[in-house]
This record gives C-alpha cells, sequence and structure tokens, in this order.
C-alpha cells in the first residue's frame, strides 16, 4: 500500500476531468456539512451532557431556524443537480459524439468482450473488418466510438481510469464514446452481475500512438484466420 | 346521473338499475367503438375514457364511495398517482 | 368508541388463554412483536454469519476456510475453498435475508406490532387473528428461502436484486431451484408484509384513544403509519414483479427474456419501483424510534415536531419518484435520468430537516447517555455519512464510475447498519424493559455499542475509497485485477475488522438473553417517558395494555415543560393533576400542548 | 362518547379535545379498503407490464376480434356486470332485512361469477387450440417463428401478458366466488341482520373491485 491515496487516480480520458471536477466540488460541499454537522453534534453532547442540576430548556422549535435549514440546503441541492444535468447531458447526447470518431462494435457475452475493429478501412461490416478478445486497442489522436451488444445476460463495460461505464443490455443498442488523454495501459472490467465468471470477465485497453496503432492493426490483420 | 345528487336521505338505495343499464349501454358503445375506422389514438382515447368512466361508476355507486366519509375518498385517492407515474415513466423509455 | 366496532378482535379478552394460544398462535400483538423479534434476530445472524463467510473470500481469496471448512458440500466450498457460484449465493442471500428477514421484519414486524396499539392507547390491533397469520405466514417464507442452499445447482446467486435476464433463465447460471425457491418465498412474505401494513394503517386510523388526535402521535407511529402506507403499495409491486419472473422461469413467458421480445430494463423499472420504496421502509420506522428515544434522553421536546412528521410524508412520498438512480447506467433514456437526478437530490432536503431537528433537539438538553441514547446518537452521526453519500450517486455523472462499486456497498451498509441497524439497537434497548420486565444490561451494552460502532466504521468506511479506486461490487476474488491488488492488504484488513464486528455482537446476544432472565427488575416507566406504553400501561402490559381506555391531553413530547415540577408530562395526565410549579407564568407566554 | 362525532377536526391546541374520530367506518371495511388500494398496485404492476411491452412491441399484438374472441367475452363482461347488481340488490336486501332477497340475490351471483369463470376456461381453452400459448417455447414449439406466420397473429409477449392479466383476474373472481359461498351459508344461517351486514358489505366491496379490474382489462386487452 505504498502509494495508497484514498482518492481516485489519475484520469486518462477528456471527460474524466469533468467528472472528477464534479466529484471534487460535491466532496467538498458534503465535506462541509458533514464535518460541520458531526462537530456540532459531538460538541452539543459534550456541552449538554447530565451534570448535577441541569435542566432542559423547553423548547419546542423555531419555525425560523427550520426554515434557514430547509431552504439552504435545498439552494445548495439544486445547485448540485443542475450541474450535474449539465454534464450529463453532455455525456450522453449522442450529437456530441466527434466526427473524426472510429467506431468498434462491443459484443459481450458470459464471460468475455469481443470486438470488431473497422479496419484500414475505416468501414465497420467490411472485408477487413477483425475481432479480438478482451482488449481494446485505440489511437491517443482520435475519439472511439463503441456501439455496444450483448449476446445473453447484461454486462457493464467499466474503464475506471476512464471513468466510464455502460451497461450493455441484451436486445438494446447502446452506445459510449471516449477520447484518451494519454498512452497507456488501463483494466476494463465488467461492473455487472453477469453469472459465475463475473469476476475474470476482465479486458485491457490499449491506448496506442497513432503509429504504434497502426503496427497493432497490422498484426491483428495478419493473425487473422 | 345528476339526478341522484340530490339524494340525501340515507335510506334510498342508489339507482342500482340505472347503474346497471348505464354499465351495459357503455359497454355495448366501447364494443362498436372499437370496430370504428377512426385512428389508433382515437380509438385507445375513446376507450380508455368510457373504461374509466365505467370503473368510476361502480367504485362510487356500487361500492359506496359516494355516501362515505370524505376521509376515504381521500384514502382511495392515495394510489391513483404511483399507478400514472410509473406506467408514464417508463413508457418514455421505448 | 363512537364507530361501530367487531365485537371479536377488539375488545380485550382477559381469560387465561392455554400455552399454545399464549406462545404460539398467540393473537396478542406484544407476543407477535416478541415473536418477530426472536425469528429476525435469528436471520440477522444468520445474514451476519453469510458476511463472515463472504469476508473470508474477499480478504483471504481462494484460501480454505479455517475451522469449518471441511463443513461445506462439494458444490458450495470443497475442502474450505469457496466457488465463485457459492459467492455469489452468498452476496445474494446475504443481501436478501437481511433486507427482507431482518431489517424489514424488526421495523415492521416488532415494533409494528409492538409500539402502535401501546402507543396510541388501543387495547389491540383492529385484526389480531390476520395478525398472528402475518408471522405464521413469514415463516414457512423463511424456511423455504432456507431450503434453497440445500437443493441442486444451489441457491440463487443473481444478486438481491435478481437482474433479469440472469434471473429468468437458468441457462445462464445453472441455477434453477434455487431462484425458484427464492422467487417464492419471496412472495409469500409479501403477504406477511401486506397483512401487517393493512392492520396499522387500520389501526391507527380507526383505533387512536380519545384524545390522541394526529398531532399527538408519537414519532415512532407516525414513522411506522407512513411506512405501512409504502408496504402497502410497494410490496404488490413487487410480488407482480416475482410472479413474471417465475413465470418466465418455469413456463418460459418471456416478460424479461430478450431473446423473444423481453424487456430486460422493465423487470429493473418495476424492481426499483418497489426497490426504492423499500430501502425508506427499512429506515423511516428507525427515525421515529430514534426522534423518542433522543427526545426522552435529552429530556426536551422535539425539535419542530410538526416539521419532523412533514419530513417523513415528504420523503415518503419522494421516494416513489426516484427509483430511476440505481438506474443511471443502465441504458435508461438518458433525459429521464436527469429528471430522476433531479428528484433524488431533493431528497437531501427533508432529510436535512430531519437531522437538523435532532440536532436542535439536543441543543440544550440535559443529555443521558444510556445504551439506547448512544445507539441513536450513533444512528444520527452515521446516517448523515451515508446520506451524503448518496448525493455523490444522486449525481448522474459522478455515478458513472462509482455505480456497482464498493462506494455503492459502503453507501447502503452507512444507511443499512448505520442507519436501519443502530436504530434496531437502539429501540431493542429501550424498549426492552416494557417488553421483558427487566432492564438491559447496561455495561454489557455499551461495550457492545463501542466496539460495534468503531468496528463498523473500520470495515465500512474504507470501502468509499476502494469503490472510488474501481473495486467493482460482487465480485468473487479481488485479486484477480490487478489494479486491485493493491487494495488486497486493505480487503484483508476490512475482513479482521469485521470478523470482529461480527465476534462483537456475540455480547448483543449474551446480554439480551442474559438481561431477559437475570436482568435487574424493571420499575414501570424507567425512563420517565411521557409516552402511554410506559407512563400508564403496566410492564409488561397484559393483555388488552390498558386497564380502561385511556384518555389522552396533550402530545407526547411534554419534557422539561414548565408547566409541572416534573421533568416530564404524561400525556394522559388529566391538566387538574399536573404538579405545576409555584410561579404563575403570564398568560399568553404559554408554551401550547403540542 | 357521541354517537356521530364530525369529521376530523384539527384542535391540537385545545388540551382536553375529546376525541378525534378515525374515519368513521368499521375497522373491517376501512381494512378492506386499504387491503383494496395494495390490489390496485398489484394489478398495475401487471397491467403496467402489458401496456408498456404493447407500446414497446406493437408488432406481438394483433388488433382486437384477430385473435382474442370478443362477442364471446362481450357476453361474458355482461355476465360480470350482472352478477355485480346481483351481489348490490343482495346487500341492499339485507339492508332492509329482507333474508329472503339476501339469500337469492347471493346465489344469482355465485352463480354468475362461477359461470363468468367457466366461460373464461372455455375461452382458454379454444385459445390454446388456436396456437395462442402463454410461453414462448411453446410459441416456437407450434413451428412459428416470426411475427407473422402460423395461424395466430402476433408475438410470444401477446400470450405471455394476455394469460397472465386474464388467469390473475380469473382466480380473484374463483376466490370472491369461493367466499361468496361463505357467506350464503352464514347467510342461511341467519348471521345477517339489517342492522349488522358487514360481512355482505365486505365481500361486495371485494367483488365489485373484482367487476372493476375486468372492466378496465376488457377495454385494454380486448377492444384497443
Ligand atoms: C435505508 C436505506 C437507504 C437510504 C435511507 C438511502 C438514502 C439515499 N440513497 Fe441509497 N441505497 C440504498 C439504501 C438507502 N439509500 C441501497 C440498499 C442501495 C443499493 C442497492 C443495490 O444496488 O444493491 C442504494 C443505492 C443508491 C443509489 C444507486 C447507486 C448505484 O447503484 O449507482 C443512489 C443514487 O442516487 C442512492 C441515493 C440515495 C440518496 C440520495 C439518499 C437520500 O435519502 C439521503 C439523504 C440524506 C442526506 C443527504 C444526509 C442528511 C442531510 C444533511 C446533513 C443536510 C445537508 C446536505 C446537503 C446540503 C447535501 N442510493
Ligand atoms: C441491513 C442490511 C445489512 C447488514 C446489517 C449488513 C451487514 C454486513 N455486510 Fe452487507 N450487504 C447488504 C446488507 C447488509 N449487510 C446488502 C443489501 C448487500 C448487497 C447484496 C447484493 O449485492 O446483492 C450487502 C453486500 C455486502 C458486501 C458486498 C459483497 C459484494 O458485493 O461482493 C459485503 C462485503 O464486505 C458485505 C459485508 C457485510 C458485513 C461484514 C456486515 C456485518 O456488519 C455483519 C455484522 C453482523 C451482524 C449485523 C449480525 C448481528 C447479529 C445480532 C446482533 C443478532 C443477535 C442474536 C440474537 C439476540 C438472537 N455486505
Ligand atoms: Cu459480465 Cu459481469
Ligand atoms: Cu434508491
Amino acid at each position: 500500500m505504498q502509494n495508497w491515496s484514498w482518492l481516485m487516480d489519475e484520469s486518462a480520458s477528456t471527460i474524466g476531468p469533468q467528472i472528477d471536477r464534479l466529484y471534487y466540488v460535491i466532496l467538498v460541499i458534503t465535506g462541509i456539512v458533514f464535518v460541520a454537522t458531526e462537530l456540532t453534534l459531538l460538541w452539543f453532547i459534550f456541552k449538554y451532557r447530565h451534570r448535577e442540576g441541569r435542566k432542559a430548556e423547553y423548547i419546542q422549535g423555531s419555525a425560523k431556524a427550520e426554515i434557514v435549514w430547509t431552504t439552504v440546503p435545498a439552494i445548495i441541492v439544486i445547485a448540485i443537480a443542475l450541474a450535474s444535468a449539465g454534464l450529463w447531458d453532455e455525456i450522453k447526447d449522442p450529437d456530441n459524439v466527434p466526427d473524426n470518431a472510429m467506431t468498434v462494435i462491443l459484443t459481450a457475452k458470459q464471460f468475455e468482450w469481443n470486438l470488431t475493429y473497422p479496419g484500414p478501412d475505416d468501414e465497420l461490416n467490411t472485408e477487413d473488418d477483425f475481432t479480438v478478445r478482451n482488449r481494446l486497442d485505440i489511437p491517443l489522436d482520435r475519439p472511439t466510438k463503441l456501439e455496444m451488444y450483448s449476446e445473453d445476460v447484461i454486462h457493464s463495460f467499466y474503464i475506471p481510469d476512464f471513468r466510464l461505464k455502460q451497461d450493455v443490455v441484451p436486445g438494446m443498442e447502446l452506445m459510449m464514446w471516449f477520447q484518451p488523454t494519454r498512452t497507456g495501459e488501463f483494466p476494463i472490467g465488467c461492473a455487472e452481475l453477469c453469472g459465475i465468471g463475473h469476476t475474470r470477465m476482465r479486458g485491457t485497453l490499449t491506448v496506442h500512438t497513432p503509429s504504434e496503432y497502426q503496427t497493432w492493426m497490422n498484426e491483428q490483420l495478419q493473425a487473422q484466420p | 346521473m345528476t339526478t341522484e345528487t340530490q339524494t340525501h336521505d340515507e335510506h334510498h338505495d342508489p339507482p342500482y338499475m340505472l347503474i346497471f343499464l348505464v354499465l351495459l349501454v357503455v359497454t355495448l358503445a366501447e364494443v362498436g367503438y372499437a370496430f370504428l375506422p377512426l385512428a389508433k389514438f382515437w380509438l385507445a382515447f375513446g376507450l380508455c375514457v368510457m373504461a374509466i368512466w365505467k370503473a368510476v361508476l361502480v367504485a362510487l355507486y356500487y361500492m359506496h364511495l359516494r355516501s362515505e366519509p370524505r376521509s376515504l375518498w381521500i384514502l382511495v385517492a392515495v394510489p391513483m398517482p404511483l399507478v400514472v407515474i410509473l406506467i408514464a415513466a417508463v413508457i418514455t423509455e421505448f | 368508541m363512537a364507530t361501530p366496532v367487531a365485537a371479536s378482535g377488539t375488545g380485550a379478552e382477559h381469560h387465561e388463554l392455554g400455552f399454545i394460544r399464549t406462545y404460539i398462535f398467540s393473537t396478542d400483538h406484544k407476543m407477535i412483536a416478541k415473536q418477530f423479534l426472536v425469528a429476525s434476530l435469528a436471520f440477522l445472524l444468520l445474514g451476519g454469519l453469510l458476511a463472515a463467510v463472504m469476508r473470508w473470500q474477499l480478504g483471504f481469496p481462494g484460501q480454505p476456510i479455517p475451522f469449518i471448512g471441511g463443513l461445506f458440500s462439494e458444490t458450495t466450498a470443497p475442502g474450505g475453498i469457496i466457488l465463485p457460484e457459492f459467492y455469489n449465493s452468498l452476496v445474494t442471500m446475504h443481501g436478501t435475508f437481511m433486507i427482507f428477514f431482518a431489517i424489514m421484519p424488526l421495523m415492521l414486524g416488532v415494533w409494528g406490532n409492538y409500539l402502535i396499539p401501546l402507543q396510541i392507547g388501543a387495547p389491540d390491533m383492529a385484526f389480531p387473528r390476520l395478525n398472528t397469520f402475518s408471522f405464521w405466514i413469514s415463516i414457512p417464507a423463511g424456511l423455504i428461502m432456507l431450503a434453497g442452499f440445500l437443493v441442486v445447482g444451489g441457491h440463487a446467486g443473481a444478486g438481491w436484486t435478481a437482474y433479469a435476464p440472469l434471473s429468468a433463465d437458468s441457462e445462464f447460471t445453472g441455477v434453477y431451484m434455487g431462484q425458484i425457491l427464492w422467487l417464492v418465498s419471496l412472495t409469500i412474505l409479501g403477504f406477511s408484509s401486506l397483512t401487517g401494513a393493512v392492520n396499522y394503517i387500520t389501526t391507527i386510523i380507526n383505533m387512536r384513544a380519545p384524545g390522541m388526535t394526529w398531532f399527538r402521535i408519537p414519532l415512532p407511529t407516525w414513522a411506522l403509519f407512513v411506512t405501512s402506507w409504502l408496504v402497502l403499495l410497494a410490496i404488490p409491486i413487487l410480488t407482480g414483479a416475482l410472479i413474471m419472473l417465475l413465470f418466465d422461469q418455469t413456463i418460459g413467458t418471456g416478460f424479461f427474456a430478450p431473446a423473444t421480445g423481453g424487456e430486460p430494463l422493465l423487470w429493473q423499472h418495476i424492481f426499483w419501483y418497489f426497490g426504492h420504496p423499500e430501502v425508506y421502509i427499512l429506515i423511516l420506522p428507525g427515525m421515529g424510534l430514534v426522534s423518542e428515544i433522543i427526545a426522552n434522553r435529552s429530556r426536551k421536546p422535539v425539535f419542530g415536531y410538526h416539521s419532523m412528521v412533514v419530513a417523513i410524508i415528504s420523503i415518503a412520498f419522494l421516494g416513489w419518484i426516484v427509483w430511476g438512480h440505481h438506474m443511471f447506467q443502465s441504458g435508461m433514456n438518458p433525459m429521464l435520468g436527469t429528471s430522476f437526478m433531479i428528484s433524488t437530490i431533493i431528497i437531501a432536503v427533508p432529510s436535512a430537516i430531519k437531522v437538523f431537528n435532532w440536532m436542535g433537539t439536543v441543543w440544550r438538553g440535559d443529555l443521558h447517555f444510556d445504551v439506547p441514547m448512544l445507539h441513536a446518537l450513533a444512528f444520527v452521526s452515521m446516517f448523515i455519512i451515508g446520506g451524503l453519500s448518496g448525493i455523490f450517486m444522486a449525481s448522474a455523472p459522478v455515478d458513472i464510475p462509482i455505480h456497482d462499486t464498493y462506494f455503492i456497498v459502503a453507501h447502503l451498509h452507512y444507511v443499512l447498519f448505520g442507519g436501519s441497524l443502530f436504530a434496531i439497537f437502539a429501540g431493542i434497548t429501550y424498549w426492552f424493559p416494557k417488553m421483558f420486565g427487566r432492564m438491559f444490561g447496561a455495561k454489557l451494552g455499551k461495550a457492545h455499542f463501542w466496539l460495534t460502532f468503531f468496528a463498523y466504521n473500520l470495515v465500512f468506511f474504507p470501502m468509499h475509497s476502494m469503490g472510488l479506486k474501481g473495486h467493482i461490487r460482487r465480485i468473487y476474488d479481488p485479486s484477480q485485477y490487478t489494479f486491485l491488488q493493491s487494495m488486497q492488504s486493505l480487503n484483508t484488513l476490512i475482513s479482521w475488522a469485521a470478523f470482529f464486528l461480527i465476534a462483537a455482537q456475540l455480547i448483543f446476544a449474551f446480554n439480551f438473553f442474559w438481561s431477559m432472565f437475570r436482568g435487574e427488575k424493571a420499575v414501570q416507566n424507567p425512563w420517565n417517558s411521557n409516552t402511554l406504553e410506559w407512563a400508564l400501561a403496566p410492564t409488561p402490559p397484559p393483555h388488552g395494555n390498558f386497564v380502561a381506555t385511556p384518555q389522552v391531553y396533550r402530545g407526547p413530547y411534554e419534557y422539561s415543560s414548565p408547566e409541572s415540577t416534573d421533568d416530564f408530562l404524561p400525556q394522559h395526565l388529566p391538566p387538574d393533576r399536573v404538579q405545576r410549579p409555584p410561579v404563575p407564568r403570564e398568560p399568553g407566554s404559554l408554551p401550547t400542548g403540542d | 362518547m357521541s354517537s356521530h362525532t364530525p369529521a376530523i377536526q384539527e384542535n391540537m391546541m385545545v388540551h382536553d379535545s375529546t376525541y378525534e374520530p378515525g374515519i368513521q367506518v368499521y375497522h373491517m371495511k376501512l381494512g378492506m379498503w386499504v387491503f383494496l388500494l395494495s390490489e390496485v398496485m398489484f394489478f398495475t404492476s401487471l397491467i403496467g407490464t402489458y401496456i408498456i411491452l404493447r407500446f414497446a412491441h406493437p408488432d406481438h399484438f394483433a388488433a382486437p376480434g384477430e385473435v382474442l374472441n370478443v362477442p364471446l367475452t362481450a357476453f361474458n363482461t355482461f355476465f360480470l356486470i350482472c352478477s355485480s347488481v346481483t351481489m348490490v340488490k343482495a346487500f341492499a336486501a339485507i339492508q332492509k332485512g329482507d333474508q329472503k332477497g339476501l339469500k337469492l340475490w347471493l346465489l344469482a351471483t355465485i352463480v354468475i361469477g362461477a359461470c363468468f369463470v367457466g366461460i373464461q376456461a372455455i375461452e382458454y381453452v379454444a385459445l390454446v387450440h388456436e396456437g395462442f400459448v402463454p410461453a414462448a417455447a411453446e410459441y416456437h414449439a407450434l413451428g412459428r417463428t416470426g411475427v407473422e406466420g402460423g395461424a395466430v397473429l402476433g408475438g410470444p409477449l401477446y400470450g405471455a401478458t394476455f394469460y397472465t392479466m386474464t388467469g390473475f383476474h380469473g382466480a380473484h373472481v374463483s376466490i370472491g366466488v369461493i367466499c361468496l359461498v361463505f357467506v350464503l351459508i352464514r347467510a342461511m344461517r341467519g348471521h345477517y341482520t339489517h342492522s349488522d351486514h358487514r360481512g355482505v358489505e365486505l365481500i361486495g366491496l371485494y367483488w365489485h373491485f373484482v367487476d372493476l379490474v375486468w372492466i378496465i382489462l376488457f377495454t385494454i386487452v380486448y377492444l384497443i
């Protein structure tokens, strides 16, 4: 546990910092609420503990105080909701998928991820498509769009470092897109309980430099039957 | 139905036979209406209106809701919004 | 009573009853409450033991379970090494037993039955025999659920949420009989909850003693009333869903099977339409108990009684329109997600009212840290943590990375253990003297509290961090993920803390039985409480509860009222018998009675 | 204690306000209404499923009359409405202390209710014969793969939702008939009087509720 930190590791996608920022905003707000309420509670517990001769004050309540502590949290949470709604739309809006995105088809099944690439011609459903299992390799300079299908039960495609997750539901066509910000290898997991092999439904996401990506693709093309 | 509204005397039966007739007639009307060459929406809409009307009549007169205290009305109304919320929200999914 | 009342059932029957009618098929609400207490504590223990086995696998993946490892069968844990399918059943059954067989009956079966008639001044429930039915139908449900461990194919392993199509077709899991027993058991259990709810609602509406107006009802009963509505309207939704899933499994109707046109998301919608009200079913009665205990042990009126009631009702109502927050990543329409996000976040407002009013109650009080009070204060502080972590998940974008990770596991244990279970401990230790006529051992009680409080935080707080770093939930072996290996030592630590936590519960179990038979004899009103069950009913209350129908004169939380020389003012005490302090107060400044 | 107290009054502040009545109905009746509300939610989950699935997959469902036998069921609906009116007549009879009327009308309700279930059974048998089955597996076993093929229109969801909804309704009717038999036996023993006839009223509430559900079901399942 040498490099242990309580917080998330640095993100590796364009969407990551935005989610992280929202997360930290909420962390600060709730952190303040948390510290303030718990400390006040502790202070009251200490200050008003029973001692000889102490008599509780007969207080039924206070409309003023209650209005304050209803409206203030209301304003805060609605602000959080609005900020979240904006980011949510940005992430989910299909119009926001960049035009130059590379489309990859993801087919999940117990217990593997199959990814079908468009190949050199950049078109799916052509001769040069190829399929790899449990690994997603993408170039750094281009966004990737996944079209997601499941063959049996619900799985959930999860890339912690990209702050992305999407359930893959049989009978539905779902979509997810991302743009990496650095090269490297990142773990992929299945986040939805999908049966005995749920634990081992893992994969690796590799972000290549553009030239490395070409090399990788050629290797794959040769390896295809 | 409106003729009934004035009766306050508890010893008078609600107009059971009249309701019965209305139920029959509306049912027949429904069956006829369902086969009219109308747009799907209008068919569904009209049929729902008639069905709900019948259901309300049964609740009001046969289940005597009409002569029950106001608080029981409120009680009975509680789940109705929930029914609508579930169906309305989920239907937008598909 | 002004209303015509059924001759059977409502009047107190005072003749002697035989053993069977007294202890087994009793219709006395207090005995039924005790039956529920014993049965659900047993299930709580079982849920805890399942957690222990689970934590063994998570802390020491792949190693044989020590001591008892040999007891497991070949299909579950050969040689003590847990198989993945068994792990899935463990998670599922831990969640199922805890939620449906431990916390829910502890909240409703125990407190609903015990407190409602006593607090509103009624001799018994409106339908005592239905009440007996409610308990006895839950027993076959429990046995059927237990039987699932013995059948071929193992017990259900699709999580307590039983997401279709995983749960709908044995082809995907190899579990057939187990899943069916799970469905049948919960369907039957639904009748238990439902009959209970019908009883509680009718009793509270129609059987309040003279003078017990709506706004003189003690908060536990208020909370139970609102909760009963949630049960009444949510459980049938689940029953419908369970039946459809059962048909999918057995005759292949295909409601939720995409292969034949069914919709997996429909299951999630129906399940959570029940499921979210369900989680409030699990906490609202606890909030009521805690309000009562904090007011009493601070010797102060509940701060803002009316807004507490309004908050309970609004939490219950909002609870119906937020279910989609469990489905943000499910492929649900994102627009729908936005509206669910907003409604979810707004629930923080009534929750805030509750939290601040509890703090207002403590403020300027005269605090007595008895065992129930310790648990109640722990409830408040832990519910704050659990509630605040809910805000992260309620924000849909932030939920993307933390959904289905240990962050959720942390949240749900903070609200369910830190919330519901601490409230239950508070309730048991507070009403124990009333139930069993003896005080709950304070020394051991405090030891149990402190050990539980620390161990519990040690177990569940780090899970927030693990979840943030991507520790997926319901995984059998975290060490298989390279990026989780750095967390393995933390997992091991958590497991040790969990074993310690479970061991600490043995103190409670011992104290419970020891106090029941050997505890110090309790006086009628050891907490100097205002409410009818303490101030008026004998300890323990006889069949029929009260000697005569009580007359109620004031609200339940008149503690330290200037009107009286005592620091409490029972609800039933006629105004002319109140011991007034010598100095008359100027008129107009008199605080009102509620 | 007065025999008639005004409905709920909020006299929270008065120290000796005596009695705040509940709802002015007896416990059993209140309990029955409360129970019926839960039944509303139960049928909501089944009917809601049907509405949603039908909306999502219109191709699985056939137009009115194409698969289901509307005239037969319209006739059956007529039966159920009749049973409602006989039920309410039984109640009206005992309100006036008319024991004979009570028994006759109850008997009529039982007979008509049983006929409803019988006709539903006949309908089921005929439908299954035509290949309209509740289970997708059987549906495919009948050699019908797609939406168009075969003798029956619609897809597997049609049968699944149809049999689940109408089946649970039929079960409710059957339970009602059984309870009515008990009420009739008690009526024959002279258990009910013009001042105390709660059993009749309770079973009546249940019976009319089941009728009400059918009104909805008939419309949305057979006619829309
Ligand atoms: C007793 C049970 C209980 C309770 C009370 C709650 C309360 C809340 N829950 Fe929780 N929840 C569960 C039990 C419960 N939950 C369970 C069991 C699951 C997991 C199910 C599963 O998947 O297995 C779950 C999952 C869950 C999810 C889904 C997560 C996911 O799967 O991705 C979400 C998302 O929004 C959520 C949100 C909330 C919110 C917003 C509240 C709110 O009600 C909390 C409100 C309280 C506060 C906010 C604290 C007090 C307020 C203040 C101190 C005022 C100031 C505050 C601010 C200004 C912010 N919960
Ligand atoms: C109220 C509910 C409740 C409670 C109390 C607990 C208690 C505990 N839970 Fe539970 N848990 C859930 C509800 C609960 N859990 C749910 C709903 C899930 C999700 C399931 C799913 O994913 O489907 C879950 C999942 C879950 C996981 C995640 C598993 C996974 O995703 O892979 C883990 C992992 O550590 C865990 C651990 C524990 C531990 C160590 C305890 C310990 O606190 C246990 C401590 C022991 C006790 C509380 C027993 C005490 C007994 C007594 C006091 C009785 C005394 C007896 C007499 C007097 C007769 N739980
Ligand atoms: Cu696939 Cu979990
Ligand atoms: Cu929820």
